[in-house]
């Protein structure tokens, strides 16, 4: 991937589309000053808070819902009030003190998701979400009430920025950023 | 002086200066190494102590001493490569630690060789053979570690890290050595002792050191040359090489 | 304390408490050296023969071998875990500094490592028949040495996380740096055992570890993000 | 010359062999040194000259495609 300029402001929603071994991954990650190898040119980013939701779910096996969110809350420096509220909205407030492994992985999924809503609820607007396919997984019901989560997020000035092979029912605008694949 | 430092970076001035250098520098290592071999074999007096066996040391000396400040160098350069991200500075560090093993190497079998005749057995836990053997593993797990990361800019940081930790460790390995060294055995020989050395003894020693060093940065400059063009197959100047050749 | 370092000690303290409750979990990690310790301790009179006071003799250099191998082991493991569920990554993306984030984790990885040793040695000890006056300083000796061998050994370990084969790897890399450790810690034993005064060397483990303590987290922050990186 | 003959120096009064094989071990190292590299670096340019230079492998091209499917974006 060369010669790429990408310039995402507050209120920016950006998708990323392409088939698979594109880049979509990589560039997400690059944004998310993950992977910074074999990258010439420069990437800067002025948020005060950063989410990214890889593939991997990033929670441990052997730890509750409740409990690694908690850890999530404490990395960004948050205190864990709104868990609860988080588990609620992708439906695993049941399930927050089964230990993981037990989860199937849809439901895995929706923990990491969980940490979206702590970041919404924690109502710090300059954020930016980084989300690699963040639809996969997700009932139909989950998908839409995401989907209004990240319209309020970028209204209220957040910028959100994901990778999706399906379309979003979304009305607010959209910069699309299509990744050819080798043309 | 910044635009010096920034011009280093570029390989293709690299290549043609390391080119220079070495026109010069190569032919008068090969000088200083073979008259400082000569005199010190054939023309420095025996020592009494001794006997002829010490005349190893007009190679394991050297070897030592430049196998270890060859490991600084590694290092440096790899702490130059993390600190301004210079990619001639994480090829320096790599091309440096293949060289240095071998001096390493070196070192320790003409160490080894020398114990033979002076106290009957080929391998000697004498401090100074001890920290080398040592320093070799550190050499062998900066160049193990370069091999093992496929993404080879990773390969380079990481061996950076890994040697400017090895760095910090080595005067604390080599006092805990010398510590150990003295507590089991009471200085008999003490191989590298050099203050009871005739004057004519000691100046083909000092000449084959500077002959070591020069060997040290010529062996690291025509490393530094492969691996440019290694790295530089697909760009032009290599490609003007290969035609003009 | 402002807001910001309530908000980090409040993040150090979550993660202290999440590696001890993952270990609490996984007993197996935590047992896994202590019956390496015992295995290969068991060995050796097998090998060398049961003579007392030739095993007497041995006993500081082989606790303190099968000390660096078991925390060798130990340490190879430490982040595999944290890198293959993606929680590596959400630790460097969080604002809380890496640099004692590193620390705890290492902080966390000694206690159920390296004190379990430390506590259980004299009971090795007693069986390589070590004489009894140096306990006190065997275990002096295992408290210091093993907390700089976690933290060298998390050094190799960040390194080499993201490797696939990197077991054998990870010890040509931390060995060498575990020798001092060795020399001066089974030194120390030595001469509890001859009835010196081993406090010369207690004194230098010490001061290697405060090293270890304030050098090490760097290495290992800067080893996790070249692993997670080149992942 | 320290030595009287030919012959005194190659045995060195018994300690002869060491001294010669360490010699023979640093010539060794040093041309090691110093041959394998340039060799390698010889050939890799004779190398370079006879393929045709390697189509640059296609990079996936970024089109940036800016689809803003609503008014005032």
């Amino acid at each position: 991937m060369e010669g790429l300029d990408l310039d995402i402001s507050a209120g920016n929603m950006v998708l990323i589309e392409g088939p698979n071994g594109s880049g979509k991954t990589t560039l997400l990650r690059s944004l998310a000053g993950l992977s910074r190898l074999g990258l010439t040119g420069s990437i800067a980013r002025d948020c005060d808070e950063l989410l990214y939701l890889g593939h991997r779910a990033g929670i441990k096996q052997l730890l509750t819902p409740r409990e690694n969110l908690v850890w999530a809350c404490r990395s960004q420096g948050w205190n864990p009030d709104t868990i609860d509220s988080a588990l609620e909205r992708v439906g695993l407030s049941g399930r927050a003190d089964v230990l993981c492994q037990h989860l199937s992985a849809g439901q895995q999924r929706r923990v990491n998701l969980a940490r979206l809503y702590l970041s919404f609820e924690h109502q710090h607007p300059r954020t930016l979400w980084l989300l690699d396919e963040p639809f996969t997984a997700i009932d139909r019901d989950g998908v839409t009430s995401l989907a209004a989560t990240m319209a309020q997020q970028v209204q209220r000035g957040g910028a959100v920025v994901l990778t999706s092979h399906q379309d979003l029912p979304l009305d607010i605008p959209l910069r699309r950023l299509v990744l050819g694949g080798a043309a | 002086m910044w635009t010096w430092f920034h011009k280093l970076g570029s390989p293709p001035w690299m290549y043609r200066i390391s080119g220079r250098i070495l026109a010069i520098l190569l032919p008068l290592t090969i000088a200083m190494l073979v008259v400082g071999a000569v005199w010190g074999l054939l023309y420095a007096p025996m020592d009494f102590k001794q006997g002829n066996s010490f005349r190893i040391i007009y190679f394991h000396v050297p070897a030592s001493v430049v196998a270890l400040a060859g490991y600084y160098v590694m290092a440096i350069a790899g702490a130059v490569s993390l600190i301004w991200r210079m990619k001639m500075a994480e090829v320096a560090m790599k091309c440096a630690a293949p060289v240095g093993a071998a001096l390493t190497f070196l070192s320790l079998l003409s160490g080894a060789i020398w114990g033979k005749p002076t106290w009957g057995t080929y391998w000697v836990w004498d401090a100074r053979i001890t920290s080398m053997l040592i320093l070799f593993f550190l050499y062998l797990g900066v160049i193990a570690l370069y091999q093992a990361y496929e993404n080879k800019e990773a390969a380079g940081k990481a061996c950076a890290v890994l040697s400017l930790v090895g760095m910090v460790n080595i005067p604390i390995i080599y006092k805990s050595v010398d510590w150990w060294y003295s507590l089991h055995q009471p200085a008999t020989i003490k191989f590298t002792e050099e203050s009871t050395m005739h004057s004519s003894m000691f100046q083909p020693l000092l000449l084959m050191i500077l002959a070591f060093y020069c060997l040290f940065t010529c062996a690291l400059l025509l490393n530094m040359r492969s691996e440019l063009l290694r790295r530089g197959a697909s760009t032009s100047w290599v490609r003007a090489l290969a035609g003009a050749r | 304390m402002s807001a910001s370092d309530v908000s980090v000690g409040a993040f150090l303290g979550a993660s202290l408490k999440r590696q001890l409750l993952l270990a609490y979990r996984r007993p197996v990690d935590t047992i896994n050296p202590l019956l390496f310790f015992l295995l290969v301790v068991t060995l050796f009179p097998l090998g060398i023969g049961p003579d007392p006071s030739q095993l007497a003799e041995f006993a500081p250099g082989i606790l303190w071998i099968v000390a660096l191998l078991a925390s060798l082991m130990a340490a190879e493991g430490m982040f595999r875990q944290d890198y293959e569920d993606g929680s590596l990554e959400q630790l460097l993306l969080s604002p809380q500094p890496l640099y004692l984030a590193s620390l705890t984790y290492t902080a966390a990885h000694w206690l159920v490592t390296g004190l379990p040793l430390t506590l259980l040695s004299p009971l090795f000890a007693t069986m390589l028949q070590l004489p009894v006056a140096a306990l006190p300083v065997l275990m002096m000796s295992m408290l210091l040495g093993t907390a700089i061998l976690s933290l060298v050994g998390s050094i190799g370990a960040a390194l080499t996380v993201s490797l696939k084969r990197g077991g054998m790897l990870i010890s040509l890399i931390i060995v060498p740096l575990y020798i001092p450790v060795l020399i001066f810690a089974a030194g120390a034993v030595r001469f509890a055992a001859g009835g010196f005064d081993p406090q010369p060397q207690l004194l230098l483990l010490a001061g290697m570890l405060s090293l270890a303590v304030a050098l090490a987290p760097f290495a290992i922050s800067a080893g996790l993000r070249i692993s997670v990186d080149a992942g | 010359m320290y030595f009287d003959s030919l012959q005194a120096a190659l045995t060195m009064d018994g300690h002869g062999i060491y001294v010669w094989s360490v010699v023979v071990v640093s010539v060794l190292v040093t041309a090691g040194l110093l041959v394998l590299p340039a060799r390698s670096a010889r050939r890799f340019i004779a190398g370079l000259g006879v393929d045709e230079a390697p189509a640059p492998k296609a990079a996936p091209s970024v089109r940036i495609e800016e689809v803003n499917n609503a008014p005032g974006s």
